[in-house]
């Protein structure tokens, strides 16, 4: 079986500044992968990288397909969702405007709108705000938004961006559980980039340490938590 | 062609006859070859629609330069974009007068622009012939000896309705449409001054408008519930246009008096529509090329072959295509009468002894004469009244010739 | 009493021509966060096509469609050919590419069409005239009415007109969710081409045809699309006919003919100072 | 300012004292213009450029300051040079004025109340309350000052243009060296800051709401100083003079000159004194297009402005080696 998503040697920069140096790590269909590190250490370059908002150069496969070098709504549309850092949210359309926008290269009407309802039950408050601006919404809110955006796409893989930042711990916990369901559930693999490495290891099955643009890690989410040394050297807790 | 061919015949035969007063003087811009003329045209900008203007005349010079020029030399007619802006006009004038040398500026075109250079050529001493503007104060050969105007100023043209009214209609009740700029103004002077002072009994309603006004629905509209019965409309065309339109629609029928500047059957009357221009009363010294009168008229016809030869791309139905033309044939007679003496001050010497010269493409009965202290070359016009086809002359040449 | 009435009417008229360049505006601003100030040239050199269309002897909304369809073509590649390569650039320099486009079109105009009026047909019928009012005023107030209307339906309903606005709110996110931002911009041209299109041909046969006969119009189709609300068709509309009715009673009865422009202006921007949204605008909410 | 910097604005300087004795008289005219034209460049620039608040309607500060200067030499009978002075103090108010209410707006909204003050400009000028100050439609025509006679005393001959000429070259670096304090002093990085962090300046303690207002103010008096010289070298005004694309040519002229750049400001003069003569010789029967054409070019090939492609010429030789171009974080 081939690997969902599989990056060899795949580097990036903003301009003269090098952030990737060689990434090199695979995920299985249907899995949960953390990526962690220090800040700065190159984790959102490498959910940008996969999804072509960088200029990178290496080997990038999802699903068997090479996708490295191809335009970031391609790669989208491949069913590749991407839950970017600061959200990304259509500050000034209404809630559910955002969400049809998640659906918006579907073409088979009825599954979305069965899709709208099954991520309103996950995140009822979304429903009581549909019609409301997403600029209005709370942090929290946002947020759930922006996962419930992703996933209208229906995606096969989704990448999460420090979906923890700025919100209190209820919320977090709330809404960890909430992709832990979905994954169990839909069948949706993510990769997941978090500062918070324990609550990110407790949902994920495997996770990269990346330090300096380079991955210097990889294992079984279980076997890094229990590793001291692991914990002390790479994640700080 | 044998008024243009005469004057030649009589200066060669001249040059002829008595070669040794055949002295051949010249101030810069001029030489045994060729003559350099200035001129200022807005070719870009909200204002280039005259720059049909010095297209035409561009035509022209082609035209003499292709028979042999004039008195064998050659035109040199250099013409630059001023946009309709005062400051560029100043700097082009500079430079055709200071880099380019020219022997003289001629259809300088824009009240505006012409002020503005005024008292730099009469310091300089270059004329400023015939500038395109109809402007009273291009008339003032004392204070301003090197410039000089050549179509029926506006103040003329509007004390001509302003005596009709009073003949036909003493007691009418007018109402004023006026572009609110030098050329709406003036026409408004003139106007008033003709009524004498009961102008403020009579004229019930003035409105003005600006260029960059959509349309003039509204003031039409103003000036209808005045309750008026004579319309004097001082508009450019395309407002003209809606004007004529807008208070025939309106159910408005006052007795409409037109200024000259619109009164193109093709490019005014026909899109505001010739049923509703039916009445109007304008006066006119140019032949109109869209008139069904000059259909068959030798002279127009000579200028549309004239059209398309030189001036392809000029449009057969543009008035300014004909003032062109007959503006550019008036300098010519000027310069044909220069002879060898190609000095500026010779130019405004000729340019002030025109006797009752005949441009064909005026109208019949309308000459062109200046004098040393007369510095308006056109002063007569002829009323018209719009008959649903074409326009009809109705009276006498009116003239202020003294 | 009467003549307020009148001028309220020619006043709507008038309005109903600021509210269709304004439409045409608000389309360009939804799809691309900018103001295009050569819209109004565009509108003019597509209506100079239907008029040599017509004269060719095509029928009259063979022509109109024709018209539109061309505009169509017209923007989608003014935003591929002179646009793209600028995308990147300070919003100022846009502009800047915008004013050339305008003196472009304008003077091109001008060379190949003549800067004499020209009539411009209308397509309705006597019977829809009303007292003051002709019949073209009352139909093209219907036609800009019912592009209000399809603009409406187009952005609120469709995923096309969403995706528009989402491109053009925020570009990044709307490639994550598979949008293809560049030829929503281009559509975005396209549609605001046509839009102003339709304009240009209810327009012509008010104020007639000449290669200026927008420049005037832009500025109040500005501020009637501001005044509404820059990113509400509605607005835009309302927009319109408000700033046509105030001209028109300025200048008839407050102020006079020559500072009614100015005093107009002036309210309006008094009015986007106490409300900047427009009447119809979005809040502009956002929490960071 | 480094070293070499200095030497070549010196050097620069001193060509710009020997022109008027090199070319002919018509040639100084059109530099004179130049220089008005980059005054009134770097006053739009002050607000544009360096505080980030577009204006369309910089026109407007450019007829008030020209309209001053000439009504007072033909009203009052004022010395030409005394004008100076009170059109820049008269713009300034009005350019601080003006910026009071459009503190408000920000964008498109300044763009349409900045645009509505050019388009009102001309029907004010033209209104029948000023005409007995302004001449109305038919405007003003001024007298061409002389070089003053002590010049002669001494020795020094000059004509009328070349005076001129050195009358605004003077104004000119004056104001070029106040406003290289303002731009680099503490004033220069508040209004910087403003622009890129608006939100952020405001909780460093700077009153945006004062700063804003002053470069309205600044920026408006540099631009009616320039009206003024204007007036005074054309020798004439009329409404006709400063309609609405007097204001669309300035802001052509920061932009293709360079946004927030000092230098970018005679660059600019340069392209809107010159580029339209070049566009009218190209073609007589459509001279905008060619303008038009070159203004998009401009823009392709230096986004930038002139003056960003010459930073980037120039540190390109100086370091002698391809500098990475910067692209920011989305």
């Amino acid at each position: 079986m081939t690997a969902l998503l599989e990056l060899s040697g795949v580097q990036a920069a903003y301009g003269a500044t090098r952030a990737l140096h060689g990434i090199d790590f695979a995920m299985e269909e249907n899995s949960i992968t953390a990526l962690l590190g220090a800040n700065g250490a190159g984790k959102t370059t490498t959910l940008r990288a996969i999804c072509g908002m960088v200029r990178t150069e290496g080997a990038i496969r999802f699903a068997g397909q090479p996708i490295h070098g191809r335009r970031t709504e391609h790669i989208a549309r491949l069913g590749i969702a991407h839950v970017p850092d600061g959200r990304g949210t259509f500050l000034h359309l209404t809630t559910e405007e955002n969400l049809r926008l998640g659906a918006y290269v579907r073409k088979d009407r009825a599954a979305v709108a069965r899709d709208l309802e099954r991520v309103y039950g996950y995140f009822p408050r979304l429903k009581e705000r549909s019609h409301q601006q997403a600029g209005t919404l709370s942090g929290g809110e946002q947020q759930m938004l922006a996962v419930s955006r992703a996933l209208m796409l229906a995606p096969k893989l989704m990448l999460l961006d420090e979906p923890s930042f700025g919100l209190a711990p209820l919320v977090v916990k709330e809404l960890f559980g909430i992709l832990r369901a979905i994954n169990a559930e839909q069948h949706v693999s993510m990769l997941l980039v978090e500062q918070n490495a324990a609550m990110a290891l407790d949902l994920a099955d495997r996770a990269c340490v990346i330090e300096t643009g380079r991955v210097v890690l990889t294992g079984s989410a279980d076997e890094m938590k229990k590793d001291d040394a692991v914990r002390r050297a790479y994640l700080g807790y | 062609m044998k008024r243009k061919l005469l004057p030649v015949a009589a200066v060669l035969a001249a040059a002829l006859a008595f070669p040794a007063l055949a002295q051949k003087k010249y101030d810069p811009g001029a030489s045994d070859t060729e003559i350099k003329i200035g001129n200022t045209n807005p070719y870009s900008g909200p204002a280039s629609a005259y720059g049909a203007i010095g297209k035409a005349i561009n035509a022209y010079f082609r035209m003499v330069n292709e028979r042999g020029g004039i008195n064998g030399r050659k035109v040199n007619f250099i013409s630059y974009d001023d946009g309709y802006s005062p400051p560029k006009t100043v700097e082009m004038v500079r430079k055709l007068v200071e880099q380019d040398e020219v022997l003289l500026l001629f259809q300088s075109l824009g009240t505006p622009s012409n002020t503005a250079i005024q008292k730099y050529m009469n310091a300089k001493k270059v004329p400023q012939l015939f500038v395109a503007t109809g402007a009273t104060k291009w008339n003032d050969a004392k204070s301003f000896p090197w410039t000089m105007g050549w179509q029926p100023n506006y103040q003329t043209e509007a004390r001509i309705y302003a005596r009709h009214i009073l003949q036909t209609k003493p007691n009418a009740k007018i109402a004023v449409l006026y572009q609110n700029d030098d050329y709406g103004k003036d026409y408004l002077k003139g106007f008033k001054d003709g009524l004498g002072p009961q102008h403020q009994k009579m004229i019930v309603a003035e409105a003005s408008y600006e260029v960059s006004e959509p349309t003039v629905d509204s003031q039409i509209l103003q000036l209808k519930s005045s309750g008026a019965d004579v319309f004097f409309n001082i508009t450019t065309p395309k407002f003209a246009a809606q004007a004529i339109r807008a208070a025939y629609d309106t159910g408005w029928k006052p007795t409409h008096y037109l200024n000259n500047v619109s009164n193109s059957v093709g490019s005014v009357l026909k899109p505001a529509g010739l049923e509703k221009a039916v009445g109007i009363i304008t006066s006119a010294y140019v032949k109109d090329p869209t008139d069904k009168r000059w259909a068959n008229d030798p002279a127009m016809k000579t200028w549309r072959e004239f059209m398309a030869k030189y001036n392809p791309d000029g449009d057969l139905s543009d008035p300014f295509n004909v003032y062109g033309y007959s503006v550019a044939a008036t300098l010519e007679q000027v310069l044909k009468q220069c002879g060898d003496t190609l000095t500026r001050d010779n130019v405004m010497k000729q340019a002030a002894s025109l006797k009752r010269f005949r441009i064909d493409t005026l109208l019949p009965g309308i000459a062109i004469s200046t004098g040393p202290n007369d510095y308006a070359p056109i002063e007569a016009m002829q009323l018209e009244r719009f008959n649903g086809h074409e326009f009809e002359l109705f009276g006498e040449v009116i003239s202020n010739e003294q | 009493m009467e003549a307020v009435l009148f001028q309220v009417l020619a006043g709507l008229a008038t309005g109903g021509i600021y509210a269709s360049l304004a439409l045409a505006l608000v389309m360009i601003y939804q799809a691309t966060h900018l103001v295009n100030f050569a819209q109004g040239e565009m509108a003019m050199f597509a209506t100079y096509i239907a008029w040599s269309l017509l004269n060719a002897g095509v029928p009259y909304w063979a022509a109109f469609l024709l018209t539109v369809a061309f505009a169509f073509v017209f923007g989608v590649l003014i935003e591929r050919i002179v646009i793209r390569p600028v995308e990147n650039a300070p919003v100022l320099a846009v502009v800047v590419v915008f004013i050339g486009l305008l003196v472009i079109l304008n003077s091109v105009a001008g060379w190949i069409f003549s800067y004499t009026i020209k009539s411009f047909p209308s397509p309705f019928p006597a019977a829809l005239g009303i007292r003051y009012m002709s019949p073209h005023q009352v139909g093209a107030l219907a036609v800009t009415l019912v592009v209000l209307a399809l603009l409406y339906v187009f952005f609120r309903f469709t995923p096309l007109g969403l995706a528009m606005r989402a491109a053009a709110q925020n570009p990044v996110s709307s490639r994550l969710v598979g949008i293809r931002v560049g030829w929503m911009l281009a559509l975005g041209w396209g549609l605001a081409a046509a839009v102003g299109a339709v304009a240009g041909m209810m327009v012509a046969p008010i104020v007639y045809l000449d290669p200026n006969m927008m420049s005037g119009i832009l500025l109040y189709a500005f501020a009637a699309a501001l005044l509404g609300g820059i990113d509400s068709p509605g607005g835009a509309v309302l927009g319109g006919l408000v700033v046509g009715v105030l001209e028109n009673l300025l200048g008839a009865f407050v102020i006079g003919n020559e500072l009614k422009l100015v005093v107009a202006l002036v309210l309006i921007t008094g009015v986007l100072l106490v409300r900047p949204s427009g009447f119809f605008g979005s809040v502009q909410v956002s929490r960071v | 300012m480094s070293k070499k910097v200095v030497t070549v604005t010196i050097l620069l300087i001193a060509a710009a004292c020997v022109l008027p004795f090199v070319v002919s008289n018509y040639r100084t005219f059109q530099l004179t213009l130049v220089l008005v034209y980059a005054i009134a460049l770097l006053g739009l620039n002050i607000l544009t450029g360096y505080n980030g608040q577009i204006s369309l309607g910089h026109g407007a500060f450019y007829a008030i300051g020209a309209y001053t200067a000439a009504m007072l030499m033909d009203q009052a009978g004022m010395p030409y040079w005394a004008t100076i002075p009170i059109a820049g103090a008269v713009c300034l108010l009005a350019g601080f004025l003006f910026g009071l209410p459009a503190l408000r707006l920000e964008g498109l909204y300044l763009a349409l109340a900045t645009f509505a003050l050019a388009v009102s400009m001309p029907p004010i000028l033209k209104s029948h309350l000023l005409e007995r100050w302004s001449g109305g439609v038919q405007g003003i025509v001024i007298v061409k000052p002389d070089p003053p006679a002590f010049l002669a005393d001494v020795g020094i001959k000059l004509n009328p243009d070349q005076w001129l000429y050195y009358f605004a070259l003077a104004i000119a670096l004056v104001l070029f060296v106040i406003g290289w304090n303002l731009i680099y002093g503490r004033i220069g990085r508040a209004l910087i800051a403003i622009r890129d962090h608006h939100t952020a300046a405001e909780a460093m303690g700077i009153n945006t709401a004062l700063y804003k207002s002053l470069a309205f103010g600044v920026s408006a008096m540099y631009t009616g100083i320039a009206g003024a010289l204007g007036a005074i070298a054309v020798q004439f005004v009329a409404p006709d003079s400063f309609t609405v694309f007097l204001s669309i040519t300035l802001l052509v002229g920061i932009v293709v000159g360079g946004l927030a750049s000092l230098s970018g400001a005679i660059y600019g003069a340069l392209f809107i004194q010159f580029v339209p003569n070049i566009a009218d010789e190209l073609s007589k029967a459509a001279p905008w297009a060619v303008f038009g054409i070159f203004l998009i070019g401009f823009v392709y090939l230096m986004p930038t402005g002139v003056a960003g492609a010459m930073r980037a010429l120039l540190g390109r030789l100086g370091r002698g080696k391809l500098s990475p171009p910067k692209e920011a974080l989305p």
